[in-house]
């Protein structure tokens, strides 16, 4: 699969490989680890990795985790023949609270990348919505459209508090934010700085969003009343990663798509909702 | 090489039926897919005669060691099978067994004609045992179901049939010598056990058809045991699975009976883990593996 | 207060059979394990009627979410558990249910024969369905050998009848069905799975008895499938178990259809755990524990 | 129970408690640690309690522990209102590893003291053998013989390694050693120290050992030989500690006991043999 650039979709090697922790970084609630990838390809952004500890991984809640968790990369470089992927997690349960508890050179097994990625139509104007810890595959579009000639994306972040927000910061995205306490930026959700823009229609627009299932639901529907395209990055529960289980798959007008291999990026105008039953938390 | 079912084998590790989809793996992992082909043999997910569209999700539950998934036997019937992937699946470094699932006894001998005439397929294994469609897992359950289901069938086929049972029984090796009895070239066992979760917090259940199947280290016991038992009971050779994990796991199995040894659950933390097992098995029992 | 056979229990907690020695734990914690008593009723070890030594040792494996035991019901017969625990089992704070099983269907006549006329006794559980004992588990995991076991036995007793089944099987709710037709008060389960074990490096078995039974975590979500199968069949109560840690999981068997939650292998890791999770699911649920 | 001493059997606080990790110390391969048990009684030697951590209990090889560990305590101190007590271990799976790898300050849940202890007969001249990780119950019943007028102990101990030999070191243990490679003390098993001394018959002898299976066998069958009782203080897998379940008996002349309740400390002359199915590892 390629996308509208001629981007590839690289494809993972075969196996789990390890992955040290080269760095480790708190943003309020959030944290962002960065772990050394010796043996992938460049992913592109919107794809993501199946990842598990290498000690310790289960004991938590009821003896998890036990799979692997998927977690979309947020920003890569390019380090001697290797990469550093930067990752950001929120820790709502025992699998993202054992990652974030890693120290630098703590070790990881990671998979991927998988899934799709993001097509992005350098033809029309981009415009990147993040929700909360759905930012991570928003800034990894955004460092891809940076590099590309002429082309500058419309930036609106989400975020519960200000707090949270300083993740946004921290990858140095240059964004318009609403908080839902108000405690920085505009107050109320992120939807109601991307509802007036489409409105106006002032340039050929196409929507790129990661966030919670009520967030990509409300940006599928104000989209599609403007009919304008968009890709929604979206969740559901994974055992693998890689199209072997079938766990993963959302209701789309084509049937149950395996949000692994078919996603996660998928196009608004496939869904009847994006509000995925058992995704998010 | 292990001989099984008239097929030659590298090495006693295949795959679980529906726990590995080779073509969609060889999109995602390309050339290095093939070139380190996990299994010695490849069981495709089950068909059904009919194209199913599956369970509606959430399809998976977590537990600490191991999952429960309701997928529901999700495929695009026999036709489009034999059309679109059978060629496809020819093309794979490992012979194939095409696992199979039939509502009534006519659909099973329909699907066991069609299927008959096909040279890409080595085996066909017999899914007497999903617990995921209704009426899945009674044939694999009771002796005199399984009987009756085999005699029926036997006589359709020239492939090797794998009859691969279901764990809800107290008494796995009389369903199994039933299997032999009326036919069966090969046992295989166990598909998961049927459970439940719920949501914390919430009174329903969570997974989208209401239970599942339990499947991962958390059921090994139990595949141990079954494996044990039957083989104390039926000549034909056993594919033992549940919950293996590592060399040692495969090995245990094989010590319990078992003549291959098939991975599940393991597939999903580790893409290579059919690998990864056999060389650990390998490492474990160096030789006397091959004479197993 | 929960009505409970004809009991009045003033909290779902209950102990499984086999899992909790009260007159043990009296001399080990004195005073105190009086005062605290963790259960609302208390269930005794299975008697058979002869005694029993019960199964060589090693008798436990630990697997990561739970354990496989193999202990084989040693108790010193129905006489000498007549005239030397039952005088002090009546002198708990609680309601005393006896365990009992048979390996012919005379000896539980004897049995609940032998127990009828003891006041100390507020319901007999007969356990169908221990895997530790050649042929244990056949009548719990059969309708038909339960519908007729039950038919058999029900005439010797005046006493509430609780028949504790197996989880080898496909259909929970048929067996469970086939009791409460034949005349059973309650339905209890689920007993242990059957599985097995081999020790690190070893081609024996672990276990002394070669295999055992499943307890613990890794048999929650069986338990839950089974009890809510169970209870959307039957309309007599039912006691639920299999894994339960905490008021959450306790819940969550309540929510599948269970009247009572019994512990059994938690009781090992926290001795006061009936105490512990019966406070927590009243703090989950508040006053609707008492009215369920 | 109470001993020739006229020593009541304690009894156990009902429930599990939590109990502080005091300090820890490494002896060669051994660790030593201290909790602080605030809530039980004084243990007497050869009792044990069951324990398990706070945090992290699981996850380890096969997803393991989940039942609590039996551990003798080694030493009890009184401190305050409460008990130090220290327990001497040896990693050799993943519930010794995860006890061992706890730091001070971090808790564990305990259970006990549990099981019958030593009787020790002050009339006879107590003669104590330790075999490696055993030692834990003799320091303690070493502890208690010093807290009598006029009565002294013959210890032996058995040790691997000189390395092993630090914790007898380490409580102060005024002992004959044995090494099983000469590294300090004679070479060979411990019971080649106690053989001659029992042969000598010059007093009258009681025997206390704790050590693993093929030892305790030894010494069984020595005492047997010259006609001296024995106290074996046993192993064997346990799954509760208070005779809930069952699972750790042991085969003696009365049948299969409950190792928990009616041991872990048992008569020689009880016994056909000390090697217990299942024990040790
Ligand atoms: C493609 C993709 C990309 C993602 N990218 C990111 C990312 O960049 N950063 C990030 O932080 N997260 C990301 N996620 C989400 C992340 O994978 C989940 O938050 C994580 O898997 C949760 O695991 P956990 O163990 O922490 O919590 P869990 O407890 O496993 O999950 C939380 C929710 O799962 C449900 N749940 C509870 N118990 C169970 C159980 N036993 N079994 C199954 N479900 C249960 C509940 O709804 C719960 O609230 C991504 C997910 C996908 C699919
Ligand atoms: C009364 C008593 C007092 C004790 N006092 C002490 C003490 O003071 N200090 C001390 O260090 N130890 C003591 N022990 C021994 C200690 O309890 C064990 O070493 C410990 O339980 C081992 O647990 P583990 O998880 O570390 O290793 P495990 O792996 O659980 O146990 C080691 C052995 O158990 C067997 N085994 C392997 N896998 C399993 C499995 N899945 N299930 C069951 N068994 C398995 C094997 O034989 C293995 O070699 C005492 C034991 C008893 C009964
Ligand atoms: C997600 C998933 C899907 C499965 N689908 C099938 C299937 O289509 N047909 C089948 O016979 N078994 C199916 N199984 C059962 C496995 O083949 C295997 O019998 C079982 O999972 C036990 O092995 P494991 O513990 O190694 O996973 C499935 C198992 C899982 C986890
Ligand atoms: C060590 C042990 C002994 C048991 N003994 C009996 C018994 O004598 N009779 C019986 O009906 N069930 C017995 N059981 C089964 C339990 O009562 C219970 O059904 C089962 O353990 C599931 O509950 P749990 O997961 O909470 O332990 C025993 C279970 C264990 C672990
Ligand atoms: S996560 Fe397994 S198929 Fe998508
Ligand atoms: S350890 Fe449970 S009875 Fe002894």
């Amino acid at each position: 699969m390629s996308d509208a650039l001629g981007i590839e979709r690289p494809q993972a090697p075969f196996g789990r490989r390890v992955a040290a922790v080269t760095a480790r970084i708190e943003h309020g609630p959030y944290v962002s680890l960065t772990v050394r990838d010796s043996g992938g390809p460049r992913p592109i952004a919107g794809q993501f990795y199946m990842l598990q500890t290498v000690e310790d991984w289960g004991g938590g809640v009821d003896g998890r985790p036990y799979l692997p968790r998927a977690l979309s990369f947020a920003r890569v470089e390019q380090e001697g023949d290797g990469l550093l992927l930067d990752f950001l997690l929120e820790d709502v349960g025992p699998g993202t609270h054992r990652i974030t508890e890693l120290a630098v050179n703590d070790e990881m097994l990671i998979a991927g990348p998988f899934g799709n990625g993001f097509e992005l139509n350098a033809a029309s104007w981009p415009i990147l919505v993040a929700g909360g810890i759905g930012l991570a595959p928003i800034v990894a579009l955004d460092d891809e459209i940076r590099d590309l000639d002429g082309v500058r994306a419309t930036i609106f972040v989400g975020m519960r508090t200000n707090e949270h927000a300083s993740a946004a910061a921290h990858y140095g995205l240059e964004h318009e934010l609403a908080t839902e306490d108000g405690s920085s930026g505009v107050r109320g959700y992120v939807t109601e700085l991307l509802a007036p823009l489409l409105s106006a229609k002032n340039a050929d627009h196409v929507v790129y969003a990661c966030g919670p299932p009520p967030m990509l639901e409300a940006v599928r529907s104000i989209c599609a009343e403007h009919e304008i395209s968009c890709q929604l990055a979206m969740e559901s529960g994974m055992a693998c990663g890689f199209g072997a289980c079938f766990g993963c798959v959302v209701p789309t007008h084509d049937g149950y798509t395996r949000l692994c291999v078919d996603g996660p990026v998928l196009d608004g105008d496939k869904l009847d909702t994006a509000l995925v039953a058992g995704a998010g938390h | 090489m292990i001989a099984f079912c008239g097929i030659e084998l590298s090495n006693p590790v295949i795959n679980g039926s529906g726990t590995f989809d080779a073509l969609a793996a060889r999109r995602v992992f390309g050339e290095a897919f093939e070139r380190d082909f996990p299994f010695s043999a490849y069981v495709s997910k089950t068909i059904t005669l009919e194209p199913r569209a599956g369970n509606p999700p959430p399809r998976l539950w977590e537990l600490g060691q191991g999952m429960i998934n309701s997928i529901g036997l999700p495929n695009k019937g026999l036709a489009r099978f034999i059309d679109e992937d059978l060629p496809e699946y020819a093309t794979l470094p490992a012979p194939l067994i095409v696992s199979i699932m039939g509502f009534k006894p006519e659909e099973l001998v329909t699907m066991l004609q069609l299927l008959d005439g096909r040279d890409e397929i080595a085996a066909i294994e017999l899914n007497f045992s999903c617990p995921n469609v209704k009426t899945g897992n009674i044939v694999g359950s009771d002796p005199v179901e399984s009987e009756a289901m085999m005699t029926e069938l036997r006589p359709h086929s020239t492939k090797q049939l794998i009859a691969k049972l279901a764990p809800s029984t107290s008494r796995p090796d009389l369903v199994a010598a039933a299997a032999e009895s009326a036919g069966a070239d090969a046992i295989s066992l166990i598909n998961t056990l049927p459970g439940m979760a719920f949501a914390p917090g919430s009174k329903e259940p969570w997974l989208g058809a209401g239970s599942g199947g339990i499947s991962g280290p958390a059921i090994r016991p139990v595949a141990l045991g079954q494996v044990a038992r039957v083989a104390s009971t039926v000549r034909i050779p056993i594919v033992g699975m549940g919950g293996v994990e590592n060399g040692r796991d495969a090995a245990a199995l094989i010590d319990a009976g078992a003549t291959l040894v098939a991975v599940g659950t393991e597939n999903f933390r580790d893409p290579a883990a059919g690998n990864r097992i056999a060389s650990e098995l390998l490492q474990i029992r160096g030789d006397r593996v091959a004479t197993v």
